[in-house]
Parts: structure tokens; C-alpha cells; sequence
């Protein structure tokens, strides 16, 4: 994980200029202050590794699939890495994430390594689930992570449970929840924010909105532009971010996220972004253009971060190309050492039903 | 011993329970002020405040769901729904979630859950609040589910739900809430997975569970007038079943009735009626086992059908006296 | 059932009016214009006689359970009057209505007599529902009405499905469904004006929002002021009402259902209400004040309308006791002709379990 | 007669109804475009365009209510969830309403919807995308339910299906999808509540359906090399059961095993113990009827173990041998 120094410095200075401009302000606030977050060297080049990794985890993943050497499904969040290098980094180590069916990069980022992952899509018993969960159950408690439920949107009440048992406890401590925009229609997203909002907890509701719930776009499927204009039916606080970015996406968790651990309050903010593969591995993607996919592309949240730090000199293309070639032996590694691993037993297995 | 009603010894386990942690909490609709929709929680709120009276919005779902989630990193809620009709809106978190949390994450995660629903007809409140829907979830593995007959019962289980760091479903009926029965002063606790035999005999076993068990006791005590001697087995646990108990009963007895009030067809008594063809207990059975249950129909409003569609004593009687002639 | 004669034309010039005018102009309205609508003397007294038919009817359902001859359970609308009569009326006779918990004033405006209604309630085979029903489950078809479910917020979907259905069909006509302020925190309440959204169905969501939900206060429970609010997370028009305006319903009502019947869309209209007596038989109201009752009692629907209808030469004193001694005779013979009348025998009840 | 996959015969019987009639709406996630989940609907928008393919939003219990919201003014809507597992979202429009609206208004209304749900593991969808789930409605009032094994009875029992006036359930098996049978060209419908007996023989009842079908159909083939000559009842419906085929066939083979995929406890094999309890078969019975199902505990994920917790041809093979030996 990057360390939090330099870039926490500048955030928080962020955080207490918009604490003190009131909303007009904030509207009205120059484009430099807008623009004021950046990475240092050292965080951006943490980060620039978690962007790697989450990309190359999935390709592995991709690959493994290819080779039959994973079974079941998965779903891959290549595109969105912003998200996952830019989220979890951002949060406290006791603060809880809950990422939807296509986290793998949200449970790296938030602390569980690629073998920790990999064993288990490969259902060995080194798995964080001991091969009992599979791609859409990552859940690694060590590090908070409270994964994703298969059923889509159930996480988001879960996530408000959580935060409401926070705020019992007294712990200054937040849950995020991330799902995507079809979640946003399920019926559980609505009793969830409502009463986030009138317990007041501290859950931060993260919509990445990649346009697409499998195949139907969400310009079809959701009635409202943008998302995060559903909270103003909750009296809830809410913003709309580019997902892309990820020096954006930290530095609007961590203000929400320390603003929400001093005034306990939920939040919803709308990521916006685009998933390059299709859906899950059966998927033809015949409901959307090549065009499309294309302009997208453009906007790689690792292509354009390296531009910015070869501008800023923080890398080359060489030390690029030479961390790429690292994230890959290590996934590489990784990988391998899963092979032949042992699997839980049944009589074992029986020992997860109940509580003992 | 003291005198108290079903209603009384609900309120009474999870008040000691409250006392006894903080983390558990009491989560419904209407549960404050007004003191649940059956009165079980009234007074409650004065002594236990909104921090473990958690009183919800009508998002069935939506609560269920939080109170998991609470559930998984400290909070030991208790889920009251007002009537277990609305089980339709909280099964995705139960069967789905609760069910199997532990499961998926490799014993990472417990669910230490009671989810408390009032099921039965006879109250007039038609099709949508008068059912017994307690096979949602005897299938599912990860669940355990008492449903309790006597307010003794009633206390000392819901005490055992309380304090088992899994998911357990805590059924009531209705119309057993203001039934009174001996209900000891101290602590004690009633053991999941352990039937009980209400009364001894040795002509008949008649099995049964929650609102139908008085019925069956009241059945019984008339069939020793006529010279029958039925012992009343009440499985207070569907999930785990007690089959031991039942395979003793019906050893000794060599007959065995099983009733509830949910429809026949589907219903729970296929489970129990199987767990002893399958023991040594089918070797000794005089005459087959037979069911007792509701009609197959959803329960009418018209108040004369409604007391047709489920087993009354004179039913019961009429099945022992069948099965004894044979 | 009022005649829409005189009320119709005046709505008409009014609803045009309103078409005319842009959103500006209708903000900029011109106070005689918003007040603009009045029901002539043929459709006062219609009215009129409707919300005493529908305070009557509660308060003789309220005395046949006080007597014991009435079973199970029941939700009064005493104090709803004026949407009782208001909405119905201004609907066309093949426009649906789902009613909720608290309908029967609802279902008495669209068609069904007392008797019908009473006979359910006393579960002979003449109710409505052939006494399989009860008051939950008000249902008759014959006039339109696809009645409540008793699982509150179910019935919004249902409402929706209809209207899609109707549109499907190429019919002009709209489906109206009344629920509380509670039921607009169920996840069905999301789900159904989300799709009832993309897909454009003349569906009228009517919010009677009465202030609780059984004993919690919508303030509690409902994270928003105003539900009408939450239309715009499904880009749906929405407008918000006196609800104890009769005049004011009927009017509103008719100008949406009438546009909705030429562009068919969804609406979202709240009409802020209470009702005087407890949720159910068994409450004790210890969750309000006395001086909450007694202030809205002051807004009576029918005390109301009566002051102005004598204004307006309508009525007098001598006039209206005599209609409320028409009515109440009316709902007794009705009551009284319940008595002794046969029930649904088992073999009967048999045959509406599977449809043949 | 062509050979066709059960995925084939539930498109040609989805397509040809739809053809009759255009209220015959198909209404669930993905249909159009992508062709359904598992490409059940593949092809189907060009013909049938958004008219009669209704593509929802993520909101199973809002589009569940909505089509029976309009099944009750003229549409016949087929609801397609993508798991089966979502049968906890729907459960409310089933349970509640579907199943109870006809007869709580007194005969006014009809729902003439079907409800079509993929089941099973077998995938390594793990624990939340691999259930079960029919005795989560096999005990209600109202609902038919039918679970076909062949693409013949998937095609026959679809157009019953559609056709019929009430709620029917209509379950699938991923693992069936593909497998292959014959299917008349012409128009034929299957009667909903008729088994089937898909292999004569005299020695054991093996009495099961949809995916577990072929399994016992394997193992009975077996089992003939060994002289042992079992008889395979498809119950295809669940609700109606056919109770005097079951009763039938176990009054001439003298035993009998019920083998279903769902876990044991509680399963809906337990009914049909029940039946043949309950009937003159067990009087002819030669040794208790036993069951096989899935193990207790959710579906995990881990392959190996995927594939131990539910019944395979030597476990079948091993109950029958050691019945005939009894
Ligand atoms: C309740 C439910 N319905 C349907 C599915 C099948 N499904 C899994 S992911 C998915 C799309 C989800 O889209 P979105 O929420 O936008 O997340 P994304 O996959 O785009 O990240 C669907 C339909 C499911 N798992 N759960
Ligand atoms: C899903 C569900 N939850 C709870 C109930 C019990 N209940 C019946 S009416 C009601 C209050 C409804 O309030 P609101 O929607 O505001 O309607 P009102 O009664 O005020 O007209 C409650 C909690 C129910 N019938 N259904
Ligand atoms: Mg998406
Ligand atoms: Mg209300």
C-alpha cells in the first residue's frame, strides 16, 4: 500500500479548505485549488504498482480461465484500476470496504496479496475463504474487507449494518461499499440509504458507474442521468467524480472519509468509469461499439497516470516498463505457488455450516 | 414458579439478554412506543433506550440486511418482523446471507443473528397474515429453527438463540402469546436440537410443534378417557431435528402422528415422517405414519372456513382412534 | 358517484390552462388561477355525500368491532375523506385504483356500494371478495378497483405492471395506486417508479402521506421532508397537495390522469393528510399529542367543504344534517341487510385456490 | 424427431406460445440482446422485438410484482430470473400474492403468470448461485410447480405452463441445458401434475427429477448388469404431485428411493416418503423408502468438493443394492 505522507499532507489541506469554504465557495473556488491534489513520488509510485497489479491480476485471471486452470465465472475490473488503487489507499486500516463482484483489485488495495486471491479463485485452501468463496465471495477480514455478496446491491445494506454497529462502538472508523449502477436499482439500495441517512451512519455509498449492468446500459436501465442524484431522496450529501483519475478518487475518499469520522453521516458518491472486458467470460459484449470501447480506452486510468509522472518526473518510461515486468514476475509467482496446493476436505468443510 | 404468558417469557429472555450485553439489540418496526404489533417489547424502550431498541422504517428487507451486517462485526441483533408472513421480504438475507456467510468465507465471519416472526392463523387477518411458512427454511443448511410451544420453552430457546454466535430463526404463534405456563424466576436456557415429551404414553406418538401441541395434549387427555394412551412428543427445534427422541417414542409406541399447522402437502411433517422410515423405529411401527395439517388453501377470512383449515382435537382423535383399529 | 358535468368543464379550461403554461408560468401563476377550480352545486353535493358516506362507513365498521361483529383487524380512513372522494370521482370509470391498508372510502368512490363492502368485512358470500378477503383485500373488479395487498408497498409494482399492461394495449387509461408515507421506504416503492419511469407507463403513484406509519412518524422514518422529492431520482414529474382539499384532489388528479392519458408517463403526487383515529382497532396513539389530533381535526376535510359549499349557497345546516341522517340510514340498512346472510362453504372456497 | 437441447425445446416453446399470442410476454434480465444468462432467449428479439421481450432493470421483486401486475389485466407474462438462487427477491410476488390473489377475491382474478428459475450446482458458481430452492414454494397453496428432466417434457410442460389460468413454476437445471433429446416438431403439451415413468423395471422404484433424472436413469443401467432391474419415475411435477403413479409403481417393485439435488433435510423428497406412507404401497413395502440429496451445507466453491455433496450414479447404485439385500 502507498504510504499516506505527502499525498495526506496536500489532502488534508484540501480537506480543511473546503471544510471552511462554505458550498457557494466551493463553486466558486479557482481552478488551481480544484486541481491542487497530486501525488507525491513516493505515493505515486506506490500507486502506479497497485494500478499494475490490479491490471495484471485480472489478465492472469483472464489467462488462467483461458487455460481451464479456474473454474466458475469471474468478473474482471480491468479499466477501473483508479478505483481500486485510489479507494482503499485512502481509507484507514480499520476502516471496512465491502467491493461488489468485480473487486479483485479493491481486496489487493485494501491489504490481501495476489496469492491470497489467486489461491482461492484456484479453491485451494491457502485461499482468503479457503477455497470455499470463489471470485465473487473474496472477503479477508484480516484487512477489513467485508467483500461482495453474488446477489447484487445486498452488500449495500450490509455495509449500512456495519457502519451502524461503528457508530455504536464509538469507533472513528467508516464503511465503504462499492456497487455498480444496476445495483442502484435494486429495491435494497433504497431502504439502505434511508436509513443510513436517519441513523446517521458512516457509510460511503461508492457507485462505479461503468455504464453497463452486463449487457443493458444504464442509460436504459437507470431513470436518472446521474446516479448520485438519487441521494438527494435520502437528504443525503453526494458527488460526481471521474473515476479515471486516480489521484481524484483518493483525494475525494479521504475527505469524505475524515469528514465522515468527525460528523457521522452517510454519503453517495458516483465514480464514473468503463469496464474494458465483457461482462463475465461468456459475454460476446454485442450490446455496445468497438467505438466506444475505443474512447475509452483513451482514457486508461494507468495510461494517462503515467503520463502526469513522467511529467512530473517521477518515472520513465523504463522504470515503467522494468515495474511492469515486476508486477508480472511477482503475479507470475504467485500464481505458480498455487498450483498443486491442497484443498480443504469435507469433513473440514462441514466444520463452516454452523457456528461452533 | 410463577405464572406467565408466552408473551411475558419472550419479553423476559431478550430483557436479561439486553441487560447481560450491550450488543444485543432489538430490531423492528413499531418495537418503541408502541411496544411491538403483539405487545411483546412493551416497556421495553424505557429501559433500554435506542441504543438497543433499533426501531426501523418499513424496509423489511433493508433491516434484515443491516442487522447482518451489524451482526458481523459486533452487534448481537434480534430481528422482530411483525407478521412471519413478510419472511417473503427478509429471505434473501436469511437464506442467502445469514445462512451461509460462515460458509463462503471459510469461518471468517459469524452471524450471530435471531430472527424473531409471529406465524399462524385464527386472529381473521386473512391470507398475507396468517401463515405458517417455516419450510422457506428447513432446507437450508446454516440455519437453525426453534419454534417453541410453552412459554418455558419460549424463554430458555430464545435465551439459546440469543447466545449462539450463528443465525437462528425463533418462530412464535399468535396464538399461543397470551398462554400462560410456569416460567422460572432465574437464569436457564432451553438446549437447541433437543425435542421434549409433554406427555408419556404408550399407544400413540403424537408429534408435533408450537400452536398444534396444546391441541394435540388437549386430544390426548380425551383419548385416555377413552382408554387410549398417546404420548405428546413437541420437537420445540425443526432445524436440528431431535430424531432420536421421535425414534424412541415411536419405538415404545409403535404409531406415530405428526401435526402442524401449516398445509400437509410440503410441509414440515415429510421431514419427521422420513426420519423415521428411516430408522430402525419403521421396523417396529404397527400402522403407518400419518399427517395432520392445513388445507390446501391460503387461509380465508371468513371466520368459519378459517378454523376448518387447520386440525382441531376432535381431528386428532379421530386419526388415533383410525390408526389404533388397524 | 359525483357527475363530472360542471366540475369537468371548469377542470378542463383549467388543465388547459396549465398545458399552456410553461413550468415558469405555472410558478408565476396568478392566484386566481391556482384557485381558479370549484365544483358546481350538483357535484358539491355528490361530493359532499361521498366523504359522509366514507366517515360513516369507518364509523360503523368501528362500532360492528366494538360489538364483536366484525373479526380480525381493520384500517380506518376518518379524516381521508376528501381523497376519497376527490380521486375516483376524477378518474375515468375504466381507470384502475389499487387503494392500500386504508381503502375503503377509496373503494366506495369508485363504485363499490356500503353493502358490498360491509357484507366482505362481515365475510358473507355477498362481499365483494366472497368474505375470502377481508378489509385488507377490498378488491372489485367490476369497478376497476385491484384493491390492496396487505404487504404494504407490494401494491405500487402491481400498479405499475397494470399500467404497462393498459399501454401495451393501446388503452387511454391510467392506473392510480394510494399508499402511505411508511410504504414509500420499501424497496418495491424504488423498483417500480424506476421502471415505471423507463418504460413510460400511465401510472399515478398517489402518496396519502398521513404522517405515520402505524405508530412512527414519517419524520422518523422517511429521510426526506417532502416524498414527492424522491421523484426525481427516476426523472419523474411530481407535485405536491393538500390532501384534505377535495376540490383541490379532484382537480389535480384529473389534470394529470387526463395528461397522462394523451403522453403516457408516471407522476409522483403527494397529498399530505392525517387520519384521526389509530392505525388499527388495537392502538392506544401514545405516540402523538392531543394537540396534534386536535389541530388537524381543525382541517377537516368535510367541515370544510361544508362551510364552503353553504358560502357558496350550496347547502345549509338543515340540508347537510339531512343528508349525514340519509347517509347514516343508508350505511344501517345496508349493515343490517349483512345480517344472517349466508357464508362460503369449504367445497365453494376449494375452487378459487387454482384457476381452471 | 429431431434431437434438440433442453435449452432449444424451452426457446421453441417460449417462441411458439408467443407466436400464438401476443400477451405471451417474456419479461427479465438480459433476454434481449444478450440472449439470457444461460442463452435461453438467444434469437429471440429479432423475431418478438421489445414488444414481447421486456429487458428490466435489476429489481427482481419490482419486475416480479409488475408482470403479475399485469398477468391480472390481460398479459401472460414468463418471468425469467438469471439463478434460481433470486427466488428469495421474488418470494414476496409468488408467496404472497401470485399464489393467493385468485383466491382472496374471491374467484375475480386470475394470474396467469410463469415464473422460470435455472437451479443446481455443478458450475462452480459457489454458494449464492447454485441452490435448489423448490421447497421454498412447494408448500404453498396456489402455485403449480414443474421441474422437467427432458427437453421432450422441458417443451410439453412450458406450454402447459403458459397456458394455464394460475401461477406456475417452471424450473431448470443448468447442467440440463445442454444435454440433448428428442422433441417433436408439431404442437404437444405435457399435463402438469402426471410423472412419468422414463424406465420399467421391477425390482426398485427410483423415483427423482430434472438433473438427478439421468443420473438414476445411468445408475439403473448399471444396476440392470448386476441383474438388479430398477424402475425410474420422473415426478416432472411437483405440485400436483402424482401421487398414484408413485403409489403405482411401488406396490409392483416393493421399494423405493427418492433421489433429489437439494439438500436432504427438509427436501421435497420428504413428501413423497410421506405419500407412500400414507398410501396402500406400504403395505407392500419391502423395506423402508430412503432418500438421497445434497449434503448439509451451502454449495462451495472448491470443485472437489462441489461434486461430492450431491448424488452420483455409485451412491445410487450402493442404496439399491443394499435395499434388495435388506
Ligand atoms: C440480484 C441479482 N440479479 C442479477 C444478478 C446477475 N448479475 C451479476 S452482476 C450483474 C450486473 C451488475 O451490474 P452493475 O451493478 O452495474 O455492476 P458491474 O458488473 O457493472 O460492475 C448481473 C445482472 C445477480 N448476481 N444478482
Ligand atoms: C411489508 C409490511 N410491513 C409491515 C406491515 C404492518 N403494517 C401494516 S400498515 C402499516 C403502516 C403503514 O403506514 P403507511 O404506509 O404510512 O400507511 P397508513 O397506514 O398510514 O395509511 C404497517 C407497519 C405490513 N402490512 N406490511
Ligand atoms: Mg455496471
Ligand atoms: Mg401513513
Amino acid at each position: 500500500m502507498p504510504s499516506k505522507g505527502v499525498g495526506s499532507i496536500v489532502s488534508i489541506c484540501f480537506v480543511i479548505y473546503r471544510l471552511f469554504a462554505g458550498i457557494e465557495d466551493i463553486k466558486k473556488m479557482p481552478e488551481e485549488a480544484m486541481m491542487a491534489f497530486e501525488f507525491g513520488k513516493k505515493q505515486s509510485l506506490e500507486t502506479m504498482k497497485l494500478m499494475l497489479t490490479s491490471r495484471r491480476f485480472e489478465e492472469k485471471v483472464n489467462e488462467m480461465f483461458m487455460q481451464g486452470l479456474i473454474h466458475g465465472t469471474t468478473h474482471l475490473g480491468i479499466g477501473q484500476e483508479a478505483l481500486h488503487a485510489g479507494v482503499s489507499p485512502a481509507l484507514d486500516a480499520d476502516d471496512w470496504i465491502l467491493p461488489n463482484h468485480r473487486g479483485h483489485g479493491h481486496c489487493i488495495a485494501k491489504g490481501s496479496t495476489p496469492y491470497d486471491i489467486m489461491a482461492e479463485l484456484m479453491a485451494v485452501r491457502d485461499g482468503v475463504c479457503k477455497g470455499m468463496g470463489g471470485s465473487m465471495h473474496i472477503i479477508d477480514t484480516r484487512y477489513k474487507n467485508m467483500g461482495s455478496s453474488g446477489i447484487v446491491g445486498s452488500a449495500i445494506p450490509l455495509a449500512a449494518g456495519m457502519a451502524l454497529q461503528l457508530k455504536r462502538e464509538g469507533r472513528k472508523n467508516v464503511v465503504c461499499t462499492m456497487f455498480g449502477d444496476a445495483a442502484s436499482n435494486r429495491g435494497t439500495f433504497h431502504e439502505a440509504l434511508n436509513m443510513a441517512s436517519i441513523w446517521k451512519v458512516p457509510a460511503l455509498f461508492l457507485c462505479e458507474n461503468n455504464m453497463y449492468g452486463m449487457s443493458v446500459p444504464a442509460k436504459y436501465s437507470v431513470s436518472v442521468e446521474d446516479i448520485a442524484v438519487r441521494a438527494k431522496s435520502y437528504s443525503m450529501e453526494s458527488r460526481i467524480i471521474d473515476g479515471n483519475d486516480v489521484e481524484l478518487v483518493y483525494s475525494t475518499i479521504k475527505e469524505i472519509a475524515d469528514s465522515m469520522r468527525e460528523n457521522p453521516r452517510p454519503f453517495l458518491l458516483e465514480a464514473k468509469t468503463y469496464r474494458w472486458l465483457g461482462h463475465s467470460k461468456s459475454d460476446r459484449r454485442e450490446y455496445r461499439t468497438k467505438e466506444e470501447e475505443a474512447a475509452w480506452k483513451k482514457k486508461c486510468p494507468i495510461a494517462n497516470f503515467k503520463v502526469k509522472m513522467i511529467e512530473r518526473g517521477f518515472i520513465t518510461d523504463k522504470a515503467f516498463d522494468k515495474m511492469k515486468a515486476e508486477v508480472e514476475a511477482e503475479i507470475d509467482a504467485a500464481t505458480e505457488k498455487c498450483k498443486g496446493k491442497d484443498r480443504v476436505q469435507l469433513e473440514e468443510a462441514l466444520n463452516y455450516v454452523y457456528s461452533s | 414458579m410463577a405464572e406467565k404468558t408466552f408473551l411475558d417469557a419472550i419479553r423476559e429472555a431478550m430483557s436479561e439478554e439486553m441487560r447481560n450485553d450491550k450488543n444485543v439489540v432489538l430490531v423492528g418496526e413499531d418495537i418503541g412506543v408502541y411496544g411491538g404489533c403483539f405487545g411483546v417489547s412493551r416497556g421495553m424502550l424505557a429501559e433500554f433506550g435506542t441504543e438497543q431498541m433499533l426501531e426501523t422504517p418499513i424496509s423489511e428487507e433493508g433491516f434484515m440486511d443491516m442487522a447482518m451486517g451489524a451482526s458481523m462485526v459486533g452487534m448481537r441483533p434480534i430481528v422482530e418482523i411483525m407478521f412471519g408472513d413478510f419472511s417473503t421480504l427478509v429471505s434473501d438475507g436469511l437464506i442467502n446471507h445469514a445462512a451461509k456467510y460462515r460458509f463462503m468465507t471459510g469461518g471468517q465471519v459469524d452471524v450471530p443473528l435471531v430472527f424473531r416472526a409471529p406465524f399462524g392463523s385464527g386472529t381473521g387477518a386473512a391470507a398475507q397474515h396468517s401463515q405458517s411458512l417455516e419450510t422457506m427454511y428447513t432446507n437450508t443448511p446454516g440455519l437453525k429453527i426453534v419454534y417453541p410451544a410453552t412459554p418455558y420453552d419460549a424463554k430458555g430457546l430464545l435465551k439459546s438463540a440469543i447466545q449462539d454466535d450463528g443465525p437462528v430463526l425463533f418462530f412464535e404463534n399468535k396464538l399461543l402469546y397470551r398462554t400462560r405456563g410456569e416460567v422460572p424466576e432465574g437464569e436457564y436456557t432451553v438446549e437447541i436440537g433437543k425435542a421434549d415429551i409433554k406427555r408419556e404414553g404408550n399407544d400413540v406418538s403424537i408429534i408435533s410443534y408450537s400452536r398444534m401441541l396444546p391441541v394435540c395434549l388437549e386430544a390426548a387427555a380425551k383419548l385416555a378417557d377413552e382408554g387410549i394412551n398417546a404420548e405428546v412428543v413437541d420437537l420445540r427445534s425443526l432445524k436440528p431435528l431431535d430424531t432420536e427422541t421421535i425414534v424412541e417414542s415411536v419405538k415404545k409406541t409403535s404409531r406415530a402422528l405428526v401435526v402442524h399447522e401449516a398445509p400437509v402437502f410440503g410441509g414440515f411433517a415429510g421431514e419427521v415422517v422420513s426420519s423415521i422410515m428411516e430408522s430402525e423405529a419403521f421396523y417396529y411401527l404397527d400402522s403407518p405414519v400419518e399427517r395432520l395439517g392445513g388445507k390446501e388453501m391460503p387461509v380465508p377470512y371468513n371466520p368459519d372456513l378459517e378454523k376448518q383449515i387447520v386440525p382441531v382435537v376432535d381431528d386428532i382423535m379421530e386419526s388415533v382412534r383410525k390408526m389404533i383399529k388397524k
